[in-house]
C-alpha cells in the first residue's frame, strides 16, 4: 500500500490514485495536418523508463491532476506538484 | 495419561484437560497446549509422512519452523486443511488427521514408495512420462501429490476482519528482546505496539532460569504490565508476515480454531525486528527419522509445555548456546549424553519407538535425539523490506547488514544471542538508538552437509530433498540457487525452507567449491507463514464486491413488484411483474408504443460542465460541434478516445451561455467524469470551466408514447408541451409542486418522449403522481429490458453493445464531423488512419431474416472468415417479428445482400437492412 | 546429451545418478556469433532451439543477465490457451497450442503440458452474449471452442461458486478443452537443455550494457563479460523491453507494470480446469503438486519492482474466495511479481525494431509464457531469413502508426 | 434475464445503535457545490478540513483546490456567475449523511480507510469503503460526519456496522 502525496490533500493511500499517463506528452496541432508516425508516437510510444520517472496522476477523491515523481524500482516517491499553472 | 509430561515445568493449565483424536486415537492434553505438544506429552512419534517417498516423520521442532506435522484438522464442524500441529492450540473434542497418510500416519500403506527412492530422485518426472503422452500419467500423479483434503463446505462466517492501523514503534516478536525493546519505547512515550505469534508472549524466555534475576514468567508479566501501563499495546498470536511497498506491515492475528484470522495493515513509523533466531539440523545419514528434532525444539517444549521428549536424550550440537538447553533439560530429570557430529562415520537408524544412532562401530539406542547445527537469525522481514544480508563467519549465519530505513534488527535476529547484551541493545533500539553488533561469546563450530558422503542424508524434510539430489542437480548444472531450488524443489515445502535453506545453501557451495555467501541467498518472499486466503476476504465480500448503486427509487419500484437486476453498475427494474419474463416485457414495450410507458431514467449521467471556455471544451471534447449549440437546446453526440474509438454516447444540453449538462450512459459516469477533469487541468484552463457531476442529486423519470404528452399535461406544469413549441431536442425549466424540475424533450424509445429530472428526495411523489396522472391513460411502468427493445427496434445504439472497442462514428453512420469540423477534437487525428479508412470496417446495419430470431453473437461468415457479428437480437413486440442489429464489414455497402449467420457450428441466412425498424420517418418522434 | 527416458530413468536409478550429464553446458563467450539472442527466458531460449532446428543456425549465443529462466518465465501461472478473438491472435496462439502438444517429445523433457481445459465464465445476459461471440469466432478461427451453460460448467468444476451470495452469479461460459498449463520451469530447461546440445552457447550471468551500431546497423552488443560481434540480434527481454530500446535508440509503445501470481500450499485435487471469471478479474487453476494457482490483473502502478503488493493481493485473493468460497480456508503459500510488457493493444510486438540487424520479440503482457514455442519460432524466423512469418507480419511496430490494432479487449465490447 | 430481487437486500433506515457505536442518518438543510480560483479564501472563517471539529450550523467543506461544499446555506441558483466566476450546483441530494459516534466509531471508520488524526489534510474528501466520501468531525473529537454519494450508502453503511 503505498502512500502518494496529492499536492492538495496531502498523502493518502495508493488506492485513491490513478495513473494518467507519462508527463510530457504534447498533443500536436490537430487543426495542420500531422502525420502518422508522429500522432502514433504521441499516442503510443512511452519512455517507460526504470528508476526515475515522472508521470502524471489523478488524486480520484478530489480530482487532482499532479506530476509525481517517484523511483519505479524502488516504489520510492521524490515528489509532487500541481500540474496546472499558479491560478491568475 | 501424559506420559511425557514434567511437574512444574510448562505454561499449559493442567486444570483444564482437554480431549481430542489424532489418527482416530483418542488422546488428553491440557489448554495451552498445541496440538504437537499434546501428541508428544501422548508419546506419539510419528506425526506425519513425507511428501514424496512417505517416510514416517515426527515432529521437528515446536513453532512455525516445524515442516512435518502437517494435519487436517476439525472441530464443531469446521474443517481446516494443512494445519501445522506445531501452531495450532489445542481446543477440546479437536480431531487431527495426518495429512497424505492412509489410514495413518504411523501406518501409511503408501510407505512403501520409499523402496522405490533411487528411481525418483530430483527432477526424474522432467525425464519421463512422456511418452505416449503426459496425460496418461498425470491423474495418478496427481491424486499422490497434495497434501491435506479440502471439504467442499463453506464456513459461514469465516471472514476475515480488516482494519488499518499505524503506530510510532511496531515491534516485531516478544521474546526477551522484543519486549525489553517495547517497554523502553512505551516508556519514552512512543506509540508501541508489540506483536507477538504465540498466546503467551516471552519467545525463548522460559526455557532460561530467569531473567534479569527474575523468574522468567514474573519478567514477563511485568515488561507487559509496564508496556500497557505506558499506553503501548501488545498483541498476542499475531504474526507480522510481509512487508510491503512504503512500509507496509501485514499482521495476521489468529483466534479460537476455526475463526477467521483478522488482518491489521499496519503502518510504523519504526520497526524493531525482535523475531529471534532459529534452530537449523545436522545433516548426517537417516537424519530424518522420528525422534530427531530440534534442540531449541525440545528446551521450547519443555519450557512452554512441559513436555521432555525422552528420558535418555543424545545431543548432537556444534554451538555454545546447546548448553542452556541442556541445562534445562537435565532440570527436568534427562540424562543427557553428547554426541559429537564430526566423528564419522556416524548415522541414526530405527525410528519407531527409539531412535538410534550409529557412530564410530558403536550403536546406541535414545529416546530422541536432539540435534542443533546452529542458529539462523529470522530476517525474513528485514529482506522483505530490502535490507542487506552480511555473512558472520563466527555465527555461521547471514546477519543483517546495513540498516533500512525504519528498521532495526535487535537479539538472536541481529545476532546477538547473549541475554544481557540483547537487552541492552533492546533498550537503546528501544529509545531509537541504534546499537553497535557487540563482540559475540557465542561460538560455533562450522558444520555443513558433506557431499559426496554416505546415506541418505535429508535437507528438506516434508519435501523429500536429500543431499544425493542437490549433488545431482549440480552434476546436472543446476546450479544457481533458484535453479536448485525448483529443480529440487528444495525449500518450497510449506516451511517456507526455515529448516532447508541454509543446509541447501551450504551443500551447493561446497559442491561449487564456494564459499556460502557467494553462492548467496534465495529470495525471502511473504508470507512468513502460509496465511488463510480468508486473510484477504473482508468487507469487500458478496454485495460488497464492487457493490451495486441504488436508485432513490427502488423501494417504490419493489412495491410495484419491479425483477431488479444489474444493468450498467445499477441495480435496475429489469420488468415489472411476477410472469412470464418474456410475455411481460412484450407487453410492456406495447403500451408504451400504443399509449405511455413510465421509465426510471435517473443513473443518466448528469455532469455540469460550467465557465467561460465550457463551450469551447465541450467542442474539443466531443466528435460533434457543440460550441454552435442555443440555450435551451439539446444535441446528441459522442465522445472519441484518441484513439478514434467512441467512449461514450449522449445528449449535452446548453442551460446557459456558460453552462452545459452532459448526460453520459449510465454505465460511464464516473469514467467520463474523470475523462473532463483530466482534459480540463491538462490542455486547457481550469479556472474557466468547472465540473460538477450531479448525477446523483437527481432522479428522472421517463414518459414515452403517444400519450406521453397527455400525462405530463395532467401534472399541471406551466409550461406548454405542444410539440410546435417545445420541439423535440430541447429543454425546459419550471416548479412541480414548490420543487425545481428539468423536462427534457428527448428520445431513446424513438416515440415522443419527455425525461422529467427532480431532486432524488423528491421522487416517489413525483412517480407516483405520473401513475396517477397515467392510470387514465394506460400508463404503464416499464423496466430496462422493454426500453432496450424500443431502442433497437429504432436503431439506437448502446455503447459497449452494438459498438465495439474499434467502432469509430462514422461506421455508425455519423460522418459529419470527421470530414468537417475544423476545429480540433478528441480523436479527430485518429479518424483518418489507414485503418479508420479501410473500407472493410465494420458498419452498423439491421438485418431480418425469415428463420426466427438471430442468436446475439452470432457471426456473419463468407469464405470461412468472420465478416462480423449480430449485437442486439429481438423479438420486436412492435413489428411482431425479429429484428437484428449487427457490425458488419463495409454493410453500408452492402444494403439487401444475403448473407450466411454462424452459430455455434450452424448457419442461416439473414438479410441486410437500414438499422432501423420503427417510424422511419422520425414522425412519431417529433409529433 | 544422454536421452531422458522411463529406461535412462531406471538405469540412473540402479547406478544413483552418476550418468546424468549436465543439462547444458557452462560454456566461455566467444567473441562473434551468427545470431546473438538477449534474454535467456522462454522465448529467447525457444529462438535460439527453433534456430537450430528450423534454419540449421547453430552458430549462436543467448546471453541471459541472471539465471536462465529466471524473468517472467519462472514467474508466471503456467496457463497455455489459444482463446482469441481475432484470426492474427488465434493463429498465433494456436501455433503455439500445437507447438507445445508436441513440445515434451519434441525437446525430450517432459513438460506437463496439461490440456485440462480453460473455462471462461459469463456472469449476466450480455456476457453470455459476448461469450457467443467469442465461442463463434474462435470455432471460425479453427480453435476448439464449446459455449456451455451453467449447469455444464457446475458439472465440469463443482468447487465453483453457485451459491446465492455469490456477487457475479455464473450464467455459463466458454471451455476450450486443449487449454491447460504447462510447468513453466521445465518449459526453459527443456529448450535450454535441447539448444545447447545443438551447440548454442547460453550465457549466464552476462548482463548487456550496449548494443552496438555502426552505420545504423547493429552488429553486436557490449556486455558485462565483454563485446560480442554478431551477425543479427534478436531481443526477448520482457520486462526490460524500453530499457533495451532506449540502448538500442528505439521506441517502444510499452509499459511496465507488475503482475502478481499467488499459490496455495499443496492439497489433494479439488480443482480440474483453468477457470476465469472476468469480472473478478481472476484465474485459478492447480497444479500438478496440489497448490491452487491465483493470477489477476496488472497492478495499477507502472512499476520495475518485481514484487508483489497488498491493494492488488486483495483484489484478487478476495475475488477468489468469492469464486472458490470452500477453497477460502486454504493458506496463501507464496507470492510474487513478474514485470510484463504491456502494448496499448495487449498484443505482442514481433519484427523488425528500427535498428537493421535487430529484431524485436516482446510486448507479451500478462500471456508471454503461452507463446514461448511460437514465439520463438517466429522470431527465429526473422532472423533467419530477415523476412516476417505470415504469422507475425500483423504484429509488426507499424501497426501503431496504420492504426491496425489487434485489441483482444476491444472485440470483447469493452470501449476504452 | 434474471431477476435479482432476493440477491439484494432492499434498502434500509441507516440508524444503527449498540454500546460502542451508533449512527444516525443526519438531513441537513443544504448542500450546495461551489467552485471557483478564490473559493477557498472566501469562505476562510467556516472552512472545515482534515481533522477539524465543526461546531457551527453553516460551514464550508473544503473539497479540492478550487471546490467547496456550502453546508445549510441559502440555495443560489445553480450555473456559472460570471461576476465572481463562481460556478454552483445544488446538490443536496447528492449525498446522504450520517452521523457516527461511540467509542468503536474511530476504529470502524479505519475499517474502510487509512485514517490518522495526526495527518491533517486539506480536503475532507478520501476514499473509505471502496468509495468516495467526505469525512470530518462534528461536535466532539471522537463524532464523525459521514457524506456518501447516495447510490452508495447502502453499501458503506452495511461495510461501517458489520
Amino acid at each position: 500500500m503505498q502512500i502518494f502525496p496529492c499536492p492538495f490533500c496531502g498523502e493518502r493511500n495508493e488506492t485513491e490514485f490513478h495513473f494518467a499517463g507519462e508527463l510530457g506528452k504534447i498533443r500536436p496541432d490537430t487543426t495542420a495536418d500531422v502525420e502518422a508516425d508522429a500522432w502514433a508516437r504521441y499516442l503510443y510510444t512511452q519512455r517507460n523508463e526504470k528508476g526515475h520517472v515522472r508521470e502524471v496522476w489523478m488524486h480520484i477523491p478530489c480530482a487532482e491532476l499532479f506530476v509525481l515523481e517517484r523511483d519505479s524500482v524502488t516504489m520510492d516517491v521524490l515528489g509532487s506538484h500541481p500540474l496546472r499553472k499558479p491560478p491568475k | 495419561m501424559s506420559m511425557r509430561r514434567i511437574d512444574n515445568f510448562g505454561l499449559v493449565d493442567r486444570a483444564k484437560p482437554l480431549s481430542f483424536s489424532f489418527d482416530g486415537r483418542r488422546y488428553r492434553g491440557f489448554d495451552g497446549d498445541t496440538v504437537a505438544s499434546a501428541l508428544i506429552a501422548s508419546d506419539v512419534r510419528i506425526l506425519g509422512r513425507s511428501f514424496k517417498y512417505h517416510r514416517p516423520r515426527g515432529l521437528w521442532s515446536a513453532w512455525s519452523d516445524d515442516p512435518n506435522a502437517i494435519m487436517d484438522i476439525s472441530q464443531n464442524g469446521r474443517v481446516l486443511p494443512n494445519c501445522q500441529a506445531s501452531t495450532t492450540y489445542l481446543e477440546d473434542a479437536m480431531s487431527a488427521r495426518a495429512v497424505n497418510a492412509w489410514p495413518s500416519a504411523a501406518r501409511d500403506i503408501k510407505g512403501g514408495l520409499d523402496l522405490f527412492h533411487r528411481w525418483l530422485g530430483a527432477g526424474f518426472y522432467y525425464k519421463t512420462f512422456m511418452w505416449p503422452d503426459w496425460h496418461l500419467f498425470e491423474p495418478a500423479i496427481r491424486k499422490m501429490a497434495g497434501l491435506g483434503s479440502v471439504s467442499q463446505d463453506v464456513l459461514s462466517d469465516y471472514c476475515a476482519d480488516q482494519t488499518f492501523d499505524h503506530c510510532d514503534v511496531l515491534v516485531v516478536g516478544g521474546g526477551a528482546a522484543g519486549l525489553t525493546a517495547a517497554r523502553a519505547a512505551s516508556e519514552d512515550g512512543q506509540n508501541v505496539c508489540l506483536v507477538d505469534d504465540q498466546r503467551l508472549p516471552g519467545g525463548g524466555v522460559y526455557q532460561m532460569q530467569s531473567v534479569d534475576g527474575q523468574d522468567p514468567s514474573d519478567w514477563v508479566a511485568d515488561q507487559c504490565k509496564a508496556i500497557r501501563t505506558a499506553g503501548g499495546r501488545i498483541l498476542n498470536q499475531t504474526t507480522a508476515y510481509g512487508v510491503y511497498d512504503h512500509g507496509l506491515i501485514g499482521l495476521m492475528q489468529t483466534h479460537r480454531f476455526g475463526v477467521a484470522p483478522g488482518l491489521i495493515r499496519m503502518r510504523a513509523d519504526r520497526v524493531v525486528l525482535a523475531t529471534g533466531a532459529l534452530d537449523r539440523p545436522i545433516t548426517f545419514p537417516e537424519n530424518d527419522r522420528p525422534g530427531i528434532m530440534s534442540l531449541a525444539g525440545s528446551a521450547e517444549l519443555l519450557a512452554r509445555y512441559g513436555v521432555l521428549v525422552g528420558q535418555n536424550l543424545a545431543v548432537v550440537a556444534n554451538h555454545s548456546l546447546a548448553e542452556t538447553s541442556i541445562a534445562l533439560l537435565t532440570r527436568a530429570g534427562a540424562e543427557i549424553t553428547r554426541i559429537d557430529p564430526k566423528v564419522r562415520p556416524f548415522k541414526a537408524y530405527k525410528g519407531a519407538r527409539a531412535t538410534g544412532l550409529k557412530q564410530g562401530g558403536h550403536a546406541r539406542l535414545f529416546d530422541a535425539v536432539l540435534t542443533s547445527g546452529g542458529m539462523t537469525p529470522v530476517i525474513h522481514l528485514w529482506r522483505h523490506m530490502g535490507g542487506k544480508l552480511d555473512w558472520c563467519e563466527t555465527r555461521q549465519a547471514f546477519l543483517p547488514a546495513e540498516t533500512p530505513a525504519k528498521m532495526i534488527a535487535i537479539g538472536a535476529a541481529n545476532g546477538t544471542f547473549e541475554i544481557d547484551v540483547a537487552l541492552e541493545e533492546a533498550r537503546c533500539a528501544g529509545i531509537g538508538h541504534a546499537s553497535l553488533r557487540a563482540d559475540t561469546r557465542y561460538h560455533i563450530t562450522a558444520l555443513w552437509p558433506e557431499p559426496a558422503s554416505k546415506g541418505r542424508q535429508w535437507i528438506d524434510f516434508q519435501h523429500d530433498v536429500t543431499l544425493k539430489d542437490i549433488e545431482i542437480a549440480a552434476q546436472e548444472n543446476y546450479v544457481s540457487v533458484e535453479h536448485l531450488k525448483r529443480y529440487t524443489t528444495l525449500g518450497m515445502a510449506s516451511d517456507q525452507g526455515k529448516t532447508s535453506n541454509m543446509a541447501g545453501l551450504a551443500a551447493m557451495a561446497a559442491l561449487q567449491g564456494q564459499s556460502i555467501p557467494e553462492v548467496g541467498t534465495t529470495t525471502f518472499r511473504p508470507p512468513f507463514v502460509p496465511v488463510p486466503l480468508e486473510l484477504y476476504r473482508g468487507p469487500h465480500r458478496e454485495q460488497n464486491w464492487h457493490p451495486l448503486k441504488r436508485l432513490p427509487l427502488e423501494n417504490t419500484h419493489r412495491a410495484m413488484g419491479a425483477a431488479l437486476g444489474e444493468y450498467g453498475g445499477w441495480l435496475r427494474p429489469g420488468w415489472y411483474g411476477d410472469g412470464d419474463p418474456k410475455t411481460q416485457i412484450a407487453a410492456e414495450v406495447r403500451a408504451a408504443r400504443t399509449s405511455v410507458g413510465l421509465f426510471d431514467a435517473s443513473p443518466l449521467g448528469k455532469i455540469d460542465v460550467m465557465g467561460p471556455d465550457a463551450a469551447d471544451f465541450l467542442n474539443f471534447i466531443y466528435y460533434n460541434t457543440i460550441n454552435t449549440m442555443t440555450v435551451g437546446s439539446i444535441r446528441y453526440g459522442f465522445m472519441l478516445t484518441e484513439a478514434g474509438v467512441i467512449y461514450d454516447d449522449g445528449v449535452v444540453t446548453r442551460m446557459a451561455h456558460n453552462h452545459f449538462v452532459v448526460s453520459c450512459s449510465s454505465s460511464h459516469v464516473d469514467g467520463v467524469r474523470m475523462h473532463l477533469e483530466a482534459w480540463r487541468q491538462d490542455g486547457h484552463d481550469p479556472d474557466n470551466i468547472y465540473i460538477h457531476d450531479t448525477t446523483q442529486h437527481w432522479a428522472t423519470a421517463t414518459i414515452t408514447g403517444p400519450k406521453a404528452r397527455h400525462v405530463l399535461n395532467s401534472l399541471g406544469l406551466d409550461i406548454d408541451l405542444d410539440g410546435a413549441v417545445f420541439a423535440h431536442m430541447s429543454l425546459r425549466e419550471t416548479q412541480w409542486q414548490g420543487t425545481h424540475v428539468r423536462i427534457a424533450r428527448v428520445s431513446f424509445s424513438g416515440d415522443t418522449s419527455f425525461e422529467v429530472s427532480i431532486r432524488a428526495s423528491r421522487a416517489a411523489s413525483l412517480w407516483d403522481a405520473l401513475v396517477r396522472a397515467g392510470a387514465p391513460f394506460g400508463l404503464c411502468a416499464i423496466g430496462i429490458e422493454a426500453m432496450s427493445i424500443m431502442r433497437a427496434e429504432k436503431g439506437y445504439i448502446i455503447i459497449g453493445k452494438d459498438t465495439d472497442g474499434e467502432t469509430m462514428p462514422h461506421d455508425l453512420g455519423f460522418a459529419g464531423p470527421r470530414i468537417k469540423k475544423t476545429s480540433a477534437f478528441l480523436g479527430d487525428r485518429s479518424l483518418h488512419t489507414d485503418k479508420a479508412n479501410d473500407k472493410a470496417r465494420r458498419q452498423l446495419v439491421g438485418l431480418i431474416s425469415e428463420n426466427g430470431l438471430l442468436p446475439t453473437g452470432a457471426h456473419i461468415v463468407h469464405a470461412g472468415q468472420s465478416r462480423g457479428y449480430v449485437t442486439s437480437s429481438y423479438d420486436s413486440p412492435t413489428l411482431n417479428g425479429p429484428i437484428a442489429l449487427a457490425l458488419i464489414a463495409n454493410g453500408h455497402a452492402r444494403m439487401g445482400e444475403a448473407v450466411e449467420i454462424w452459430h455455434l457450428g450452424e448457419t442461416q441466412t439473414a438479410e441486410i437492412c437500414a438499422p432501423c425498424f420503427f417510424d422511419i420517418k422520425g414522425e412519431q418522434l417529433h409529433a | 546429451m544422454s536421452r531422458y527416458s522411463a529406461w535412462s530413468v531406471f538405469r540412473e536409478g540402479l547406478r544413483k545418478g552418476k550418468g546424468w550429464g549436465q543439462a547444458w553446458r557452462t560454456p566461455t563467450l566467444k567473441k562473434a556469433y551468427d545470431v546473438v539472442i538477449i534474454g535467456g527466458g522462454g522465448h529467447g531460449l525457444a529462438t535460439a532451439y527453433y534456430l537450430t532446428k528450423n534454419h540449421r543456425i547453430k552458430n549462436v549465443a543467448v546471453i541471459e543477465k541472471g539465471w536462465l529462466g529466471g524473468g517472467n518465465t519462472g514467474r508466471n501461472t503456467t496457463a497455455i490457451r489459444s482463446n482469441y478473438f481475432h484470426p492474427e491472435s488465434a493463429a498465433l496462439y494456436d501455433k503455439s497450442v500445437q507447438l507445445y502438444e508436441g513440445l515434451s517429445r519434441d525437446l525430450n523433457y517432459n513438460v506437463m503440458f496439461s490440456q485440462r481445459g480453460m473455462i471462461v465464465c459469463a456472469h449476466s445476459v450480455p456476457e453470455m452474449e459476448m461469450a457467443a461471440r467469442q465461442c463463434n469466432a474462435m470455432q471460425i478461427n479453427g480453435v476448439d471452442a464449446e459455449l456451455l451453460d451453467a449447469k455444464q460448467i457446475q458439472h465440469l468444476e463443482p468447487a465453483l461458486n453457485f451459491g446465492a451470495s455469490m456477487r457475479y452469479p455464473i450464467h455459463g461460459g466458454v471451455l476450450q478443452k486443449r487449454a491447460g498449463t504447462g510447468r513453466h520451469d521445465a518449459v526453459a530447461w527443456g529448450f535450454a537443455r535441447a539448444a545447447d546440445a545443438a551447440g548454442v552457447d547460453i550465457i549466464q550471468n552476462c548482463e548487456v550494457t550496449d548494443v552496438i551500431i555502426q552505420n545504423g546497423r547493429c552488429t553486436g552488443v557490449n556486455t558485462s563479460l565483454g563485446e560480442i560481434s554478431a551477425g543479427v540480434v534478436g531481443a526477448a527481454v520482457a520486462g526490460h523491453s524500453s530499457v533495451l530500446a532506449d540502448m538500442a535508440g528505439y521506441e517502444l509503445p510499452i509499459t511496465s507494470y507488475v503482475l502478481q501470481a499467488f499459490v496455495s500450499e499443496p492439497i489433494k485435487p479439488v480443482l480440474n480446469a483453468v477457470t476465469l471469471c472476468p469480472p473478478f478479474g481472476t484465474y485459478v487453476s492447480q497444479s500438478d503438486k496440489g497448490g491452487l494457482v491465483i493470477g489477476g490483473g496488472l497492478d495499477r502502478v507502472p512499476s520495475y519492482g518485481q514484487r508483489g503488493n497488498m491493494p492488488m493481493q486483495q483484489t484478487v485473493l478476495s475475488a477468489f474466495c468469492e469464486m472458490y468460497p470452500s477453497l477460502a480456508k486454504v493458506k496463501l503459500l507464496r507470492h510474487w511479481g513478474g514485470i510484463v510488457d504491456v502494448t496499448p493493444d495487449s498484443s505482442p510486438i514481433i519484427g523488425p525494431s528500427g535498428v537493421e540487424g535487430l529484431y524485436l520479440n516482446c510486448g507479451w503482457g500478462t500471456g508471454g509464457f503461452k507463446a514461448i514455442p511460437v514465439g520463438g519460432y517466429l522470431l527465429a524466423h526473422l532472423l533467419a531469413t530477415g523476412n516476417h512469418h505470415d504469422l507475425s507480419r500483423p504484429f509488426g511496430l507499424n501497426r501503431f502508426v496504420s492504426g491496425r490494432l489487434i485489441d483482444e479487449a476491444a472485440s470483447s465490447g469493452i470501449a476504452h | 434475464m434474471r431477476d435479482d430481487s432476493a440477491r439484494w437486500n432492499a434498502p434500509s433506515s441507516l440508524d444503527y445503535a449498540s454500546d460502542d457505536l451508533s449512527v444516525i442518518e443526519v438531513t441537513l438543510p443544504s448542500q450546495i457545490w461551489v467552485s471557483g480560483t478564490d473559493v477557498l479564501q472566501i469562505y476562510k472563517d467556516k472552512l472545515v478540513s482534515w481533522p477539524d471539529i465543526v461546531a457551527a450550523q453553516n460551514y464550508a467543506l473544503a473539497l479540492r483546490r478550487d471546490r467547496l461544499l456550502l453546508v445549510g446555506a441559502a440555495q443560489p441558483l445553480s450555473g456559472f456567475n460570471i461576476q465572481q466566476g463562481h460556478a454552483t450546483s445544488d446538490v443536496s441530494d447528492a449525498y446522504k449523511v450520517i452521523d457516527i459516534s461511540g467509542k468503536r466509531a474511530f476504529d470502524r471508520l479505519r475499517h474502510g480507510a487509512e485514517l490518522n488524526l495526526d495527518k491533517p489534510s486539506a480536503s475532507v474528501m478520501r476514499r473509505a469503503f471502496g468509495v468516495d466520501v467526505l469525512l470530518y468531525r462534528v461536535g466532539t473529537d471522537a463524532r464523525f460526519r459521514l457524506h456518501v454519494p447516495r447510490a452508495l450508502m447502502q453499501s458503506v453503511f452495511q461495510q461501517l456496522i458489520s
